[in-house]
């Protein structure tokens, strides 16, 4: 089934033409090669049975990293669970995505999330959910708040293009236009909710043009141009924090690999429209831009890419190391201060495990 | 003290609160010029402004997912569901985000809201404007439920909730709005959630109700007084946390347990309280437990008084209980 | 608070000229009337008390009613809460509704709903519920069935303005865009969602252009107008027969009274307003029609008003002498055949009634 | 009689009810070509169509409730919910529509649809791929719940569900969707919605449990019996409507009961059991009611094991249970 994307015209430029800055741009492609080398890493971790499951990005390096590089770090970030590469751009650290995706001792979740959920309020990355589009109107209702204190912040949420159909895109739109919310609602339409396709997702022709329905502005990008996608990004968050309003954006890209790792696209999809897409690939696109500025040659890629998987491999033996999570945390964060009951339950819970009746 | 009804103390709460603290706001359908379809809010925008009382469009979901974003940013919102019966739609909002916010972020998120909703029956309304939905929300790991049953209780617990740090599900009993007066103390009045409140001591049968059922439960209670049985009323008003020490204690002393409430009776609150006396009372127990709620049926309109627990029906359990074993 | 509705330009006109069929534009006049005398009626039946509580419906009679009109016997209604005068038209008789309104004996809902929640299946008018909107995808899923039995007819809901913010507006335009259900989305904007006005409760120009975000088609109607209206809904309900997918119509009206006996509009709105809209209505504009075409004098009018009183009359002494309704029926219906915790309930309470614990 | 899985069972009762009926049809998120998650659906598109095996957008409000449209129109749909974490969306549809529609209609409108949904821990799942939410629907009047704990059950139980005229909620444990083969006997096999079954007959203690909690318990009376104590273990299967009597045959045969579900104790269905026991047969009860459950958290991903009742703690408290009283 192959998807009919349709690319914006290039007769509809944005505000101004300047896209990613050129002394930046390495920066951008460096990012977005370890995104990948992590989720290539990642994905055969999980075959080794190292960690439990895994959720790829591969096709949407450009679009996050893009994205992101166009933020403020004051700005509060509402993704999903598959943000990878937002959230090396934003910084956290690689050992701690991987305590989280072990649920180790350092893992700052406490062990309680799958992969890929991770979050760290240190870097105003929420702690994503599974249920599609609650953060939606979570991000809305934080800009609401920031409004209210005066904090010229935008916060931008991130969702997949089977995600429209949501409760809450529904809700978080429409109170963001009639509240004039400081939001970015960052929407990365790879084309595939799990096995269902883009277009019987739903009728609308695009999904930026749902905006309307809530009188908010919205704008397609080719989400694997970095530029475009760092213009579109830069231009809504101006727009918001000079009272603009929110924007919807809708990044065209597509996801390379499985829906996760308990995925088989093969069931779904051809290899005609995969390959369709590697060509477009932002990695690639940036590479050559890099390649032939002289920003990069064949011996500082091979350099970088070793010093990546230096840097993936070291933090993984770290996180290995490190030790497995506490078990009477179980009872933790359920309220700020246990109940009578909690107390009660987690007493006879390490009597369990004192008597073995529990085994960790 | 003031004598004021139920819903004015809801008032005076919210609008002491909002005075000690700016970062608390209201949000929910009507609750601005028209003050709330229960005038709950009344006056509130007029003092605080729109921007403290806002009224948001018809979605639940996006009241209280707009509330969760507040309340990660800082602020601590109390959200209103306009009945009960309409906070549905805001139920995956509730149980995966609100609930599970500070859980599953290690500690990070917590999420300091207050949802209030009147609830129950006694007005005519139908199955859709009298429904009890308190073990829901009772059952839902990482939720507090509260329930106040007259104007100081209502004061003063929506006060301790909301500057609670942890969400709370705040039931509003709507029968008994403005069915009383109380004396209600002026200030920050606050009741601690998880403690439990003896309305009437008595040494023959414990009685365990809250909200709208306490009124009752007291008329049964003294209606069995007159025959010279004498009932322990105990009014829950914190379901979640919930007192057990007051429950074990009472049926310990009487050795028999009558529970009301006006929700369905099949995996009811009542349950958990019939569950914990056969756990940790059973040997105190001299006659079987007793449960007077609503029937296993969606909630009726020409029938409902026929249909929430009364007085009479109450006081038969009591003396039931009481006459056996 | 004024409200800045904008109504259908003339310049842009339906497929076909043609309205209501002159020859039926009496009958329609009396439909319109009956539903407003029935409406003054049961107000004031509520401020006696002898029923409980009461919905109006005034300034929306000609909308409800042009609507109803250009639909078939055989299609599907799925009401919400106001919809008096549609089912009027399709027939359901003022007897059943008193019936309904009282919760008596002859009530085929067993007094279970409060007033206005009628529906009977002999009309195919659907029992409407409370929650708003969730009715709108149960018309959609209606749709997909007919279609799957290949049956030609239409089903239509109604809802207004306020529910474009629900959940089920959103799940029911966007399943209805995908499986190009044969429904027709009436929605009566009668600019206000109890005390939220129109432009505060979605900032989308119009509500039919939410339509667009679902890839269906959006019709914005003056609601006052029953030729329009009624061509708007011939016209989309061809066209959803022809296999040609669902219509979001949005009907421009007002509501004149209260939200229900509950409500008191001055504490929201202005009478500078009110008078407004009262200058539009539909009742007025078919009766200065037909006044003018000769279908309607005077004294026919009369008349008119005089029969319909006393039909009114006759169905609420007939509905008043109905016995209430067995207290045993408590217990029907939950499920085709009761459980047994239902018989031991039941048995208990009848037992109390019996003895006096409990008293009807 | 095939050896087949539970979920192959899912499947097989599945065709066998669309081939039977073609007013049976099934709707929800990747159900077609891909066949499920699970592969519960895997080849009923080939045979059925994508017409009867339709393919949803991403909303569960928008699948329950298309679902109800198409059952007030004359199909039986079987409506997929992908993992039962994420039926809260449809909440509203459950509890306000489904649930209350023939009610409400005066028995005009019934809603013959099937909800089937995977449920439950093991699977490494964390709090969102893991929840046990059958006390949501169980307390909801107008809701049928059915859990099976094995395939022929499950293909049993799923086609009395299929034909039954009342909205049934049928979760399947995923965690043994594909732990154990077992015989399942071909053609039209229907288990009665409303009768538990005798696991393993005993006399000491009775263990009450239903879906992936059976195999545990079993072990756990394995475990026992070679201690020289006869547990009894019922496997409750349905749970609305409840075999009240064989719980209560089985306790007054043993005077002792035991509670196992994987959902959070605090008003979970177990204190529905124990509830009743409190009623109805306090004086057959040697010792106190005791509940093997899922903590009060919410689910854990890292210490899932240490969260879900296993054999050793549901041991553990069936010699409790037999040593007190
Ligand atoms: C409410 C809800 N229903 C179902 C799921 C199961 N599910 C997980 S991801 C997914 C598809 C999401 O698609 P999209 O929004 O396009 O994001 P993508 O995965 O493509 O990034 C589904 C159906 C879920 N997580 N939440
Ligand atoms: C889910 C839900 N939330 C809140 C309400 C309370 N309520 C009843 S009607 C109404 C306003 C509906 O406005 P609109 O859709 O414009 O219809 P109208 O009443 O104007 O005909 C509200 C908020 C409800 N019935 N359902
Ligand atoms: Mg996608
Ligand atoms: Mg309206």
């Amino acid at each position: 089934m192959s998807q009919a994307v349709e690319l914006p015209k290039p007769g509809s430029p944005p505000s101004d033409a300047g896209g990613i800055p050129p002394e930046d741009l390495p920066k951008v492609y460096r990012a977005m090669l370890l995104a990948r080398l992590m989720d290539e890493r990642c994905l055969s971790l999980q075959r080794q049975g190292r960690i439990g499951f895994y959720v790829p990005l591969q096709g949407q390096e450009g679009a996050q990293v893009a994205c992101a590089w166009a933020l403020d770090p004051s700005d509060w970030l509402f993704p999903a669970y598959r943000e990878l590469a937002v959230a090396l751009v934003r910084g956290l650290p690689l050992v701690s995505l991987f305590d989280q995706f072990i649920g180790n001792a350092g893992d700052v979740l406490k062990g309680r999330q799958m992969p890929n959920h991770y979050g760290a309020r240190e870097y105003r990355f929420v702690t994503a959910s599974s249920p599609v589009g609650t953060q939606i109107i979570h991000a809305v209702g934080a800009a609401m708040a920031a409004q209210r204190k005066k904090e010229r912040i935008v916060t931008v949420t991130f969702f997949g293009d089977g995600t429209t159909s949501s409760n809450d895109f529904h809700s978080g739109l429409n109170f963001a236009g009639v509240f004039q919310a400081p939001t970015i609602f960052f929407c990365q339409n790879n084309q595939w909710a799990i096995s269902m396709p883009r277009e019987r997702q739903t009728r609308s022709k695009t999904l930026a043009m749902k905006a309307s329905a809530y009188g908010i502005e919205g704008v397609v990008v080719d989400g694997e141009d970095v530029h475009a996608v760092y213009r579109a990004v830069r231009d809504a968050r101006r727009k918001a924090i000079a009272g603009g309003g929110p924007t919807l954006i809708e990044a065209q890209v597509y996801r390379l690999g499985p829906h996760s790792t308990s995925d088989d696209p093969k069931r779904y999809r051809t290899d005609a429209e995969l390959a369709e897409w590697k060509a477009r690939d932002s990695v690639g696109r940036v590479r050559q831009e890099l390649l032939t500025s002289g920003g990069l040659t064949e011996e500082s890629e091979a350099k970088l890419l070793e010093s990546l998987r230096a840097e993936i491999a070291m933090a993984l033996k770290e996180a290995e190391g490190t030790a497995p999570i506490d078990p009477s945390t179980l009872f933790d964060d359920v309220f700020e201060r246990p109940t009578p009951r909690l107390d009660e339950e987690r007493a006879e819970f390490s009597k369990f495990l004192t008597e073995g009746v529990l085994k960790p | 003290m003031t004598e004021i009804t139920l819903v004015q103390a809801v008032n005076r709460a919210l609008f002491d609160a909002m005075r000690a603290d700016p970062d608390v706001l209201l949000l929910g359908e009507d609750i601005g010029v028209n003050g709330g379809v229960f005038r709950a809010t009344e006056g509130l925008i007029k003092e605080f402004g729109p921007e403290r009382v806002v009224d948001t469009p018809l979605s639940e979901t996006g009241i209280v997912g707009a509330a969760i974003g507040m309340a990660l940013y800082g602020l601590k919102p109390v959200a209103e569901i306009q009945f009960l019966d309409f906070i549905y739609p805001a139920f995956d909002q509730i149980v995966s985000e609100l609930a599970k916010f500070r859980y599953r972020s290690g500690g990070q998120y917590p999420c300091h809201v207050v949802i209030r909703s009147p609830y129950g029956g006694g007005i005519k309304g139908g199955l859709y404007h009298s429904q009890s939905a308190e073990a829901y929300f009772a059952h839902t790991a990482g939720l507090k439920v509260v329930i106040p049953s007259n104007p100081a209780d209502a004061k003063g617990l929506l006060t301790s909730a909301i500057f609670d740090p942890d969400p709370v599900i705040f039931l509003e009993p709507k029968r008994i709005y403005r069915a009383v007066t109380g004396e209600v103390p002026d200030g920050d009045h606050r009741v601690p959630l998880g403690s439990a409140s003896i309305v009437r001591p008595g040494s023959d049968v414990s009685v365990f109700a809250y909200g709208a059922m306490i009124p009752p439960v007291v008329e049964a209670a003294k209606a069995v007084q007159a025959e010279g049985l004498s009932a322990e009323v105990i009014d829950l008003r914190s379901l979640v946390p919930l007192d057990e020490a007051a429950i074990l204690k009472s049926v310990e002393k009487t050795g028999r347990a009558v529970i009301v409430h006006e929700a369905p009776r099949f995996v009811g609150f009542g349950a958990e309280v019939a569950a914990l006396l056969a756990e940790k009372a059973l040997y105190s127990l001299k006659s079987p437990v007793r449960r007077v709620t609503g029937y296993d049926t969606p909630f009726p309109y020409a029938l409902e008084n026929l249909y929430l627990p009364n007085a009479e029906r109450i006081a038969h359990a009591i003396r039931a209980s009481a006459r056996e074993g």
